[in-house]
């Protein structure tokens, strides 16, 4: 049972004071001409206010786009390995929606599936979320079709509902109370506040879907729905669990490094053989690929759903890919 | 006739395979739609919101497989089925121009020709918030505009959405592919990324036909699109050529005149 | 800073007219500055912009590119169409906010050793004075985590 | 994995003084990929080499730097010495150490770092340097004359002579040109036709020679050694085989109001003709548009009197495909008509002529059969002006280039004219005298001192009619421009020298340049004048620029030894430094989208289509594909492809960008 508080809206600067003091960079949505990113702030009077959702996810603070494994020097005959050790920095995400909180289990599933991953590791443990419930949501918003909710406390560390002069905080981990503990005066008891959120209504069951996607897959539907497709990779760049990387080595006579850059397996080459085959050719079978490493291959392989429904990926699709109505197309193939 | 007409008759008579053109979207924004029956064409929309260049997917192989298709165009959309005509990506007889005003009148272009010929009527301008974009830009210093575009590619996530949804960015093998050498820097990082825009700006200069959908498809709103229509009007300034306007290649940059400017070389 | 610093040069060249005309150099024995590294390849026209672009990413702080005279050009009109190139390339840059000071284009025929010298020593001088250019040097290290 | 050999040359003291080329050679040893890296006072000398050729073996190196002079200089050496080794000559590279180095800086650390780093980029490249081979490319070993004059002729008469086949098309009905025309030669005033009818009866003859006249070239395809021409044949209306140029149909021709091309309209012909008496052939055509029969139907007088039976009414143009080797262009020229002054009457005055035309009136095969007789009214004119440069360096109205033989064949009109009327008068307007040649000037000298000419330095303003003469207005810049004033009976004006027409046409249909005025454009100005941009296409005579005899005959021997020297082999071989399009396999059969810019970049026509089909037929893509024999191998083609899949061996972009990484 998580102990509940109520933050006041002026208090927030407090526990940021008390946050930076402790040496933790904060990121927070913030508005910038039009747009809501994740950025580094130190008030809270940066913070954007009713905003939905940010672009990108806030997946880079633990899977950065760009991130060096390690880099070297070479000599005649030797080569001489550096900084193969992650730095993290202590890290605070602020108003991270509960979707959002929610995905890091998704790629922890991945970067500690078999060997685990010490750059991702070292950056989820200096990691802390200050979740936010939702009040709002868009049309491109499924979160309690695959199970989760406006109001879900998974992923974050400490969940704040607004509420009328502040926020209901749901302090829900060790973590969460660490921080609390940094600013103790900023939090007061709870007078037993209700905790209101947005109505998201359920459009399709995932446990069916993950079902019927095992009959689907070679269906026509996939061509269909991906004829539209670009095939870029806007999609998988902004979602929250979407995992895809490439190693690249930039090198040269004298030395190198290694890096671990995003990638997406909507792109043509993503699949591409040396030998010229692609098993991937066309854009249906990539799309089809996105759809199911989602809501069929993740399930199998590690119980749990690659998708947390936060409409990141329709929003940001230049051309309408709208995820959950093709879902739903698919549920009903 | 109106498009839902026009469609409906042109995919009743066999004319055609599919329609290529814009439907309702779920966002409030006109998406594309492809129509292969008749009965589908009831869905066709065209109003001033259905800006996406249809162009960008006449060069898809699974587009090509679907036979004979007529595009509802923009005069963007026309330029660049003439552009890819000139560049030999694209047959007269693979496309029909079906250009669309804001009221949905549809007026069929059959020929190379005939785009020509309606395009001719129409004036190229440049959106006026481009526009001034440019000009503001012109307006800075040159440290001023390096911070600018650093600062606006530092959000860049190589996701090529821009490149994807350019008509002319049709290359099955994108110079950003080339490994063997490395042109470009595969990372997003702030080298990756200054190379890449680069190279997408240089690679259009002369056959940008100017219709912005790569500055819309940014996720993230970086006006890549200045950068193509700022290569676009350098080589309009300096050569007096325009991508779009004819099937027959004009490129500039694999041409030349004996007496081009050459000011700046010593 | 400037005055301890040493630029580096890169010098993309024709096979014709600006190699052979830097051998004269040679042969004529006319000094200059050392800070220079030759490129050789057959044409101006085979100068694709991104190996200027490459050069600046590997610490080029200055970048000669050099070829026959318009009319000149062993292959006819190979100059013609990289003199085309750069006007689009240069004007991208400056867009762009690259500094176009930085890179020298030129015509050097096989029968102006001297006028290599100078150029070379001209570039060395302006580009010293310009000093390191560690807008693109940075580049490569920034947006890395 | 690599194995690079370094050879660093002292060269003596030239690059020894200035660059510790024992440093450069051992630090060169740390360079990942070198295991052999040695320096030595001349690696040019025969011991040199034996080192480079002894380590090939030793230490079975991969690739060979050899860092000494400039490769300009001694690349084809050490290539040669790696390929005696046995290792491919094109995986030998050389770092310049002295031209770019050790000649032009100070010694100096920074010079022997320099040296060294010059070795690097050079390591770099050659590990990735390809074996190449050179390219063979089979030589067809027929010529194709384009053109009949003397240019045309005497170029196909030397291919002849040197034993191979050579066709010479001509477009007129006859061989011969404009020197056919002509009535003296200068300087020595000897008859034209006299010297040259020997030479065409002599193309006519010549077994390794075939004739086609009344043929024009159709079409043109293929590569230097491997063309394939179309030729048109238009229809004499005639059985060659059959006439045997008795000249009955043309005398009997109902027609007879022809204005004679051959005499510059001077004369007249009828509908079916011979150009002049010495045609070669001898065989009429009919000119169709002028012939009773073909305006009304009704006439065939010719076919009734053709005592063989030989006119054919139905005949058809007819297309001849041959396979070429080598083709010499020499179209020649025309000369600006008397319709293009408007200060001198805009051709309006019978008696204002040009040049040729005064030659036919010269001329003793003329229609005046040699007597000096105006036009107008056929009477001797007592008076004649010449007028120089009507045309010709006149950037308003006419041409800006000099047209070269007018102020000669002046003279020589002058002469003519004063030779067939001693008491006459000649008057000749000129701005200079441009006579610089084998007894040119003296020429000149010869009409002004012993026939007095009268040379008047100046233009002509106007000429106009009043009472049956010539009025010409000029002025004489060397009485300080004081007006002259000349009542002539005959004006000959000296027009300027043109391109032929059709000229950009056919420059087109064969892929040569051609300058602003239309004149085909050579290779280089000074060390390839006979040569086009497009190998295997050369130039002879007026075609290129204005020319007289002596140059035109010279130059069209120098097009012929061009050709002869590339049929002196069954094979042309060309340095592998060409553009190669990369193959991949299916689906994507190559990195080429089919755009084609590098098509329209190519200064050479060396970019071909190849289409890829499927079993079935179907055309699957269609790629670029480089015509190694027409490559160049300049690379403008890399530089504009998008997906790189265009390449130039030897200078790949792998190979450049090996080289800039070590910067």
């Amino acid at each position: 049972m998580a102990d509940t508080h109520f933050l006041p809206q002026a208090s927030l600067d407090t526990l940021f004071a008390a946050l930076t003091r402790d040496g933790r960079r904060i990121l927070a949505p913030v508005d910038r001409d039009g747009r809501t990113e994740l950025n580094p702030v130190e008030h809270a009077d940066e913070v954007a206010s009713g905003c939905l959702q940010t672009v990108l996810s806030a997946k880079e603070a633990a899977f950065p786009k760009v991130e060096r494994l390690l880099s070297y020097t070479l000599a005649p005959g030797a080569v001489a390995l550096q900084d193969a050790e992650p730095q993290a920095r202590p890290t605070v995400l602020f108003g991270l929606r509960p979707c959002e909180a929610s995905g890091f289990r998704a790629l922890d599933a991945v970067f500690n599936w078999d060997t685990r991953d010490s750059f991702f590791n070292a950056r989820m443990t200096a990691l802390a979320v200050i979740g936010m419930s939702c009040t709002r949501r868009d049309e491109a918003c499924f979160c309690t079709s695959v199970g989760g909710g406006p109001g879900a406390t998974a992923g974050s560390d400490i969940l704040l509902t607004p509420v009328d002069g502040g926020f209901l905080a749901e302090v829900l981990t060790d973590k969460g109370r660490a921080m609390a503990a940094l600013a103790p005066e900023a939090f007061r008891p709870d007078p037993g506040l209700e905790k209101k959120v947005v109505e998201v209504p359920v459009a399709f069951d995932p446990a069916a879907l993950t079902v019927r996607l095992k009959d689907l897959f070679d269906n026509g539907i996939w061509a269909e729905q991906s004829l539209r497709c670009l095939g870029c990779g806007a999609c998988a760049f902004v979602c929250p669990t979407c995992v895809c990387f490439d190693l690249v080595e930039e090198a040269d006579a004298k030395g190198g490094r290694r890096l671990r850059t995003w990638d997406s397996c909507g792109g043509a080459r993503f699949t591409q053989h040396a030998s010229g085959h692609n098993p991937r050719s066309t854009q249906a079978q990539r799309w089809r690929q996105r759809i199911y490493h989602k809501f069929s291959y993740y399930p199998e392989r590690y119980g749990m759903l690659g998708c947390v429904g936060c409409g990141k990926c329709t929003r940001a699709c230049p051309v309408d890919m709208n995820l959950q109505e093709h879902l739903l197309a698919a549920a009903q193939a | 006739m109106d498009v839902i007409a026009t469609s409906r008759q042109l995919l009743e008579s066999g004319a055609v395979q599919a329609v290529i053109g814009f439907e309702a979207g779920t966002r409030g924004i006109p998406r594309p739609a492809f129509i292969r029956r008749a009965e589908g064409a009831g869905a066709l929309v065209f109003d001033a919101n259905c800006t996406q260049n249809l162009g960008t997917y006449l060069t898809r192989p699974e587009v090509r497989t679907l036979g004979r298709v007529a595009v509802t165009a923009t005069p963007d959309t026309l330029r660049a089925i003439l552009q890819l005509m000139a560049e030999r990506q694209l047959k007269e007889e693979d496309v029909l121009a079906l250009a669309v005003d804001a009221t949905g009148e549809a007026l069929e272009l059959p020929t190379a020709q005939a785009v020509e010929e309606h395009l001719a009527m129409v004036a190229q301008v440049l959106p006026d918030r481009d526009r001034e974009a440019l000009e503001r830009l012109g307006r800075m210093t040159r440290e001023e505009r390096w911070a600018f575009w650093q600062g606006e590619f530092a959000r860049c996530v190589k996701c090529y959405a821009c490149r994807n949804s350019c008509p002319m960015c049709y290359c099955g093998h994108c110079t950003m592919d080339c490994n063997r050498p490395q042109w470009v820097a595969e990372p997003s990082h702030a080298l990756g990324n200054l190379e890449y825009h680069m190279v997408r700006a240089m690679h259009l200069a002369g056959r940008c036909v100017a219709c912005g959908a790569c500055g819309r498809a940014c996720p993230v709103g970086i006006p890549v699109h200045l950068l193509t229509f700022h290569g676009e009007e350098s080589v309009h300034r300096q050569f007096g050529q325009r991508a779009g306007a004819s099937s027959r290649l004009d490129y500039a940059l694999s041409t030349f005149r004996p007496d081009d400017k050459e000011t700046f070389i010593r | 800073m400037t005055d301890s610093f040493e630029p580096k040069i890169t010098a993309f060249v024709c096979n014709w007219c600006t190699y052979a005309g830097a051998d004269l150099t040679g042969t004529s024995r006319i000094k200059y500055a050392s800070n220079v590294r030759v490129l050789r390849l057959p044409c101006t026209g085979r100068i694709d912009f991104m190996l200027l672009a490459k050069a600046f990413s590997r610490g080029a702080d200055g970048i000669i590119v050099s070829g026959c005279h318009p009319n000149d050009c062993h292959y006819t009109s190979g100059n013609y169409h990289a003199r085309r190139r750069w006007m689009v390339y240069r004007d991208l840059m400056d867009f762009m906010g690259l500094d176009t000071r930085r890179i020298t284009f030129s015509w050097v025929s096989a029968a102006e050793g001297a006028r290599w010298a100078e150029l070379v020593n001209e570039v060395t001088v302006a580009v010293r004075a310009l000093g390191p250019y560690t807008d693109y040097r940075e580049l490569a290290l920034t947006g890395v985590e | 994995m690599s194995r690079i050999g370094v050879f660093t040359c002292h060269c003596g003291e030239n690059i020894g003084a200035t660059v510790d080329c024992a440093k450069v050679a051992a630090c060169t040893r740390n360079v990942p990929g070198v295991v052999h890296s040695v320096d030595y006072k001349y690696m040019c000398s025969d011991p040199g080499q034996t080192l480079i050729k002894e380590a090939i073996k030793e230490h079975n190196l991969t690739g060979v730097v050899v860092a000494a002079c400039s490769p300009r200089m001694h690349e084809p050496t050490f290539r040669a010495a790696v390929a005696e080794a046995g290792l491919n000559p094109y995986l030998c590279e050389m770092a310049n150490l002295r031209e770019h180095c050790s000649w032009v800086h100070g010694k100096a650390d920074a010079t022997t770092d320099k040296a060294a780093d010059l070795i690097r980029v050079m390591v770099e490249k050659v590990k990735h340097n390809e074996p190449l081979h050179p390219i063979k490319v089979p030589v067809t070993k027929r010529a194709l004359v384009l053109g009949g004059g003397i240019a045309g002729i005497q170029a196909a008469l030397d291919i002849a002579n040197c034993g191979h086949q050579v066709v010479l098309v001509e477009k007129s009905p006859s061989i011969g040109g404009h020197m056919s025309q002509l009535s003296e030669t200068f300087p020595t005033l000897d008859c034209s036709q006299c010297i040259l009818t020997p030479r065409m009866v002599e193309a006519a003859r010549h077994p390794n020679l075939t004739l086609m006249t009344y043929a024009e070239l159709e079409k043109l395809e293929g590569f230097i050694g491997n063309f394939k021409a179309t030729i048109r044949k238009k229809a004499r209306q005639l059985d060659e085989k059959l006439c045997t140029g008795c000249g009955l149909c043309t005398t009997k021709c109902p027609q007879k109001k022809i204005p004679d091309e051959f005499n510059e309209g001077l004369g007249r012909r009828g509908a079916i003709y011979v150009p002049f008496p010495q045609a070669v052939p001898n065989k009429p055509v009919i000119d169709k548009a002028n012939c009773t029969f073909y305006r009304s139907g009704k006439c065939k007088v010719c076919e009734k009197v053709c005592p063989t039976g030989a006119i054919r009414f139905d005949q058809q143009d007819e297309l001849v495909t041959l396979d070429i080797g080598a083709i010499v262009l020499a179209t020649g020229f025309k000369v600006m008509r008397t319709d293009k002054f408007p200060e001198y009457g805009y051709g309006k005055y019978p008696d204002v002529i040009d040049g040729l035309q005064f030659e036919r009136l010269a001329s003793a095969s003329g229609p005046t059969l040699g007597a000096m007789q105006r036009p107008s009214d056929g009477k001797a004119p007592e008076t004649v002006v010449f007028v120089a440069c009507s045309g010709s360096r006149d950037r308003s109205k006419g041409v800006p280039y000099c047209s070269k033989i007018c102020c000669m064949y002046t003279a020589k009109h002058a002469m003519l004219y004063k030779h067939k009327m001693h008491h006459g008068k000649a008057y000749v307007f000129y701005m200079d005298i441009r006579s610089s040649g084998k007894d040119y000037d003296e020429f000149v000298r010869r009409a002004i001192e012993e026939d007095d000419v009268t040379y008047i330095r100046g233009r002509v303003s106007r000429i106009y009619e009043e009472d049956g003469r010539l009025v010409v207005k000029g002025a004489d810049t060397l009485m300080g421009g004081e007006p002259v004033e000349i009542k002539a009976d005959l004006v000959v004006l000296a027009t300027a020298v043109q391109a032929q027409d059709g000229s950009e046409e056919l420059a087109q249909k064969l892929h040569v340049s051609y300058d602003p005025y239309h004149f085909f454009a050579e290779s280089h100005p000074k060390l390839k004048p006979v040569e086009t941009n497009t190998a295997g296409i050369f130039l002879a005579g007026a075609c290129q620029a204005p020319r007289d005899i002596p140059e035109t005959v010279a130059q069209a021997s120098g097009a012929a030894a061009k050709v002869a020297a590339l049929f002196s082999r069954d094979e042309l071989t060309r340095e592998p430094q060409v553009a190669v399009v990369n193959r991949l396999p299916a689906p994507m059969f190559s990195y080429c989208v089919g755009c084609f810019l590098c098509q329209s970049a190519c200064p050479y026509q060396a970019i071909e289509q190849e289409e890829i089909r499927g079993r079935d037929g179907s055309l699957l893509k269609t790629l670029a594909k480089v015509n190694a024999g027409l490559c160049q191998g300049c690379g403008t083609c890399v530089a504009t492809c998008r997906t790189k899949a265009i390449d130039i061996q030897g200078f790949s972009n792998e190979q450049i960008f090996a080289e800039l990484m070590t910067l």
